[in-house]
């Protein structure tokens, strides 16, 4: 991407951090497009959801955008991730379009798994997603496993595991986080720690304040972050990457974020307050970088506006062509559970 | 006796909450069953009322949380664990299958292990491959456990109040399709025997055994083929270890056909079981036809409503090989 | 074409030694394969031949183990991993069953996992409850996954090599009674088809399905009963998913009479899906008497050798049921 | 017991160690004993292994005594125990009479566990000992559960979680111990580190060099100690007692220790040196605590002498008890699956 030529002194000088002088005007203004992008198409599932066109169940991330983006914005397409149930901002972060994934949730053909998978498996392996997991923890050797085979293959690229506060408590991340230790494997353990595992809440489920804190039964570095903060977030990154890139191993983030929708739609959020819920809409990741951008000069108001109509108009693309999509036919039922051609 | 109108989570409610009341050692364990109530809202308020010492939230550990409970219960506890899905007993198999089921034995008869572990299961709900399974025919093949799947809130309250009395480990199967439907449920404190059967419709033509949400879909097609003068006896398993051969063979005898409706994969699925059963019984001499199995289609769960529709037995499927299965039309 | 004789264990050795010397995918993983060559000896010395970033000697974690294992085949590399006991998948069902046997489907066949898990399973060791089991049918129940049992160092070599070349999830069950049993080995790569059974003996009088170890025993009774002028026909199983049905189908249309052997604990044990696929087969009509199962008894495998023996069918046991079958007293 | 008339007061006086100073001679003689009987009868049970008398597979302790007892020698009938398949010691230093062990090892109807279990499923829950686990890891929520029955009924009762520093690498270890950390119960959880898991070191299978470090991740107190003194593993169990005992929770004890033997008799001890393996020996926990004694003026000479000729006749005595004993009849395979009476 070109140089922003709008870019000011001011972030891009020496005193600059280092997420505002590691990348340009584009890459900011693309991250935040990204963020709206989650936002919008999270708001126009949930309703698709409530209007009876997706069935099923479905997780928002409404709250968390400056995690994924923040975390994805430097991956290319060989560095894997693994994703969660509430996924859809990973998979975006990572890359993928919203025409498919609304496709996926409508259950056609054109989605991203054929509409075999749905919300909580949406993928996109062309993209280095190997999908959200239904499985609490589920990913996490999954994200060990794409790095073993990354450090065989002796390439620069990286694995990153999202989970939640809910699956620090899975023995899955407890054998992972130690592998991964051991064999210095290239994986970043990214822990969303929304406060809540479903109804739970950290101080409840959790031994310990941090999920941080476990990092140093594993040899690795453990840091907090505002998750909210997608300078932050990412800045913690560009540490996690290098240490992986050298061989040094794995790093466990925690980003400290919020959900400000209910877990699922059988939510009635009887475990948290009104308060709480407002007091982190107060702290909105979205509106929060677009006022820092702006505020640096690196986009006008005007650029804001069309990046957000611009958003707008792709997520009612993607949905027209989504509900415009193939059903897939019963006799397909058996496609794709072995590979064509071997014995089954 | 006061009868009412429940539904089968209800009636869960019910049994979990008058073990508590009379069995101070009873417990519940598990995700998200305190304060959120259950993700099928079965312990609903019982938080409330036992307070959190007995409904007890977990952390996301299966492994851990059944661990606990069957330490609990040869501790001297009563606990009750609810895996939010019973697909997430794949992380717990170790200590279902390896501690609780055969500490007994490994230990000479000197310990019992009196745990139940809820598992919601089944397709139906748009959750996918990994939230629809039907796994019960994996614990059937288990000594030391029993397994049961009741298909009537009556029969849901009666299995669970057994299942707590029982000193041995008992899986209760719940279908999650099955939460909301409504029946007759008895107030007092009853139990359903584990191990027994019931025919829920007398028939001549061929005998059918489907268990939890497969012996409604029988009945359906068994009313449906009334209609065309077929008489179809429909047995509800209820009981999968132990399974109650002498009322199928039984019941086998006199219609001379069977056919085993179940929701889990056809292969090593429950079906195969009293088929082979059957087929290896006096019952094989009376037989006039091939016996029949209708399972779940040999594939991961679907998201696709389309798809995941056909990858169970629906009522017109059952209702069409049911009357092949008569008419001898192999 | 070089042949040698080779025990079970050496030739899943060279198996494994051929497909890394050809493909620098294929690398190994589990407990104690390295320099301490694994628990039954099967990877021997291969790690001073390969090297430990090849042959890895993992955490005990089965759980992470196996689902780092899933992980890598999905990325692109094509890992072998062993169980040292079979007993301890019950810590990684999750991964196997979850994931590995889903992740194409639910990925709507834009991935795959090719990975091979290795499973010594079985009881006779006198390593008692949780080191004997015979697991195989679990996994035959479940979509997505193929599941092989080899019987001799030939099919154990050619199975393996078919496992690694399978894009799909294979879990091959060795027996572990079977590993210092000796038999000819071709020198060459070849490959055992997964999902064909295979004639181990031709007889007229009846059929006999069997696999693993139940195949030698089998072939004894055979021949003890050949002396009675009983000719049994003994099929070695081989593959447990997908289930050969059509040459055992052929074969009881011959021989109009079927037992199945196997050490698995017999209810829901795959000897109930050989005969629930037979009763509802062509070949039904064929049958002379009822099927006859002889699988492992209903309990947890007991430590005293004496317990031990009558826990799982032997030769005797075998001999006088197949007579029992031909002769018809039932 | 009474108190010994020997005690000199370089132990019991003001500066005396805790463990002295809290344990009669009497109890000190018992806690020799027992070590003595560990050590001699997994002698005598790996000979008898050797002739062929007992089948199966084996795991031996030999070099580990002082953890077992150390830990076990205060703790009553009501406290619980899980074990694990090296468990010999531990089932001795709960209280278990070496005849009904060497019965269970034979396959005896008299053994522990009417010869079903063998030496992996050894158990004695009549003293609390929930038994030896073929699975490693496997007791680890088993002891957390028998804590939370414990906190249920309201007593002073402590459970016991022996584990391996290979076990500490399961799933079931993280689970239980942030459990444990949330529920504050009374469980004790003692590693012990002898160094491997069957072949593979700690270095090669854990990230971090102390297993204890890990205690920080659960809000546990987590402490080293050295397995092979007696005195240093009960005193910290004295520590974790009444911390437990007054409701603060799990404590985890990591005792160095080190097995002299093989893992099982299949080893060729391929992954270790002859003189790492001499180095332990010269170590011995127990020649080291009969010199204590003495050098203490808590034992004579000949007292020692005595032990050890009591320690024999009770293992020749217990062996022939146990050679005499009824073998199981082929009938009763299927006796104690599930309880009589219930349906099965
Ligand atoms: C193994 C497993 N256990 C339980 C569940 C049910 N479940 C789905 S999401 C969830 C909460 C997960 O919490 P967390 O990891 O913090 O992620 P979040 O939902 O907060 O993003 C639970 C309990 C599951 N899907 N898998
Ligand atoms: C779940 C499981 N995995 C593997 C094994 C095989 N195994 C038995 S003991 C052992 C080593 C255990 O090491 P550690 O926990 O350190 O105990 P130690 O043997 O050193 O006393 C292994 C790998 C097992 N029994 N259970
Ligand atoms: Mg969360
Ligand atoms: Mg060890």
């Amino acid at each position: 991407m070109p140089a922003s030529p709008k870019t000011t002194s001011s972030i891009k000088g020496p005193n600059a951090r280092p997420f505002y002088a590691k990348h340009n005007a584009e890459q900011l203004k693309e991250a935040l497009r990204r963020m709206w992008l989650i936002r919008r198409f999270e708001e126009m599932a949930e309703d698709s959801y409530v209007r009876g066109l997706t069935h099923g169940t479905m997780h928002l991330s409404i709250g968390q955008e400056a995690t994924a983006i923040g975390v994805c914005m430097d991956l290319t397409d060989k560095d894997y991730i693994t994703s969660t149930h509430r996924g859809h901002g990973h998979c975006i972060g990572k890359g993928a379009e919203v025409r498919y994934m609304f496709a996926e949730f409508f259950g056609k053909e054109e989605g991203y798994c054929r509409g075999r998978g749905g919300s909580m498996h949406i993928a996109d392996p062309a993209t280095g997603n190997l999908g959200a997991n239904g499985i609490v923890g589920g990913g996490l050797p999954l994200a060990t496993g794409a790095a073993l085979a990354i450090k065989q293959r002796k390439t620069k690229d990286v694995a990153v595991c999202f989970f939640g506060d809910g699956a620090n408590n899975e023995g899955a991340f407890h054998e992972s986080l130690n592998i991964a230790g051991v064999w210095k494997l290239p994986v970043i353990y990214v822990c969303e720690n929304n406060q809540y595992g479903m109804s739970v809440s950290t101080a409840r489920s959790t031994a310990v304040k941090d999920v941080a804190t476990r990092a140093a039964g594993y040899d690795m570095p453990g840091v907090v972050v505002d998750g909210n903060s997608i300078a932050d977030v990412n800045e913690a990154m560009m540490a996690a990457m290098e240490r992986a890139r050298k061989g040094q191993g794995p790093t466990l983030i925690e980003c400290k974020t919020y959900r400000t929708k209910g877990h699922s739609r059988s939510d009635r959020n009887r475990y948290r307050s009104k308060d709480e819920i407002e007091d982190w809409k107060q702290r909105d990741p979205i509106p929060a970088f677009e006022y820092d951008l702006q505020a640096h000069g690196v986009m006008t108001a005007a650029e804001a506006k069309a990046i957000r109509a611009g958003v707008e108009k792709e997520i009612e693309e993607a949905f027209a062509f989504a509900q415009a999509g193939t059903n897939p036919t019963p006799d397909s039922l058996l496609r794709d559970i072995y590979t064509a051609g071997s014995a089954a | 006796m006061s009868v009412r109108e429940l539904s089968f989570a209800q009636a869960i409610q019910e049994a979990l909450a008058q073990a508590m009341e009379v069995d101070p050692r009873v417990f519940l364990m598990g995700e998200d069953i305190g304060v959120y109530g259950g993700a099928f809202q079965v312990t609903g308020d019982l938080v409330h009322r036992f307070g959190e010492d007995r409904v007890m939230d977990t952390p996301i550990s299966e492994l851990g949380g059944a661990g606990v409970a069957v330490g609990a219960a040869i501790a001297g506890s009563r606990p009750v664990y609810e895996f939010q899905f019973s697909d997430f007993s794949t992380l717990a198999m170790e200590q279902i299958v390896n501690q609780a089921a055969k500490m007994r034995y490994m230990l000479g008869g000197k310990v019992s292990v009196p745990i139940v572990f809820r598992m919601p299961c089944g397709s139906g709900t748009g959750a996918a491959a990994q939230h629809s399974q039907s796994l019960e025919a994996w614990f059937g093949h288990v000594p030391g456990l029993k397994v049961v799947e009741p298909s009537t809130p009556e029969d849901a309250k009666g299995l669970i109040l057994a299942a707590i009395d029982d000193p041995d480990p008992v899986l209760v199967f719940e279908h999650k399709l099955l939460y909301k439907i409504k029946g007759n449920v008895p107030e007092i404190m009853y139990r359903t025997p584990i191990g027994k059967a019931v025919v829920r419709r007398n028939g001549k033509d061929a005998t059918v055994v489907a268990s939890a949400i497969m012996v409604h879909k029988a009945l359906e097609a068994a009313e449906a083929l009334a209609k065309e003068g077929i008489d179809i006896e429909v047995i509800d398993l209820r009981s999968i270890r132990p399974i109650d051969g002498a009322t199928i063979i039984e019941s086998v005898k006199k219609t001379t056909r069977l056919a085993c409706i179940y929701e889990g994969v056809k292969t090593l699925g429950i079906g195969a079981e009293i088929s082979a059963m059957i087929a290896e019984s006096e019952a094989f001499d009376y037989l006039d036809a091939p016996i029949m199995r209708l399972g779940g289609a040999e594939t991961p769960i679907p998201y696709s409503p389309i798809l995941e529709k056909v990858a169970v037995p629906q009522v017109d499927g059952i209702t069409d090989a049911l009357r092949n299965l008569v008419k001898g039309g192999f």
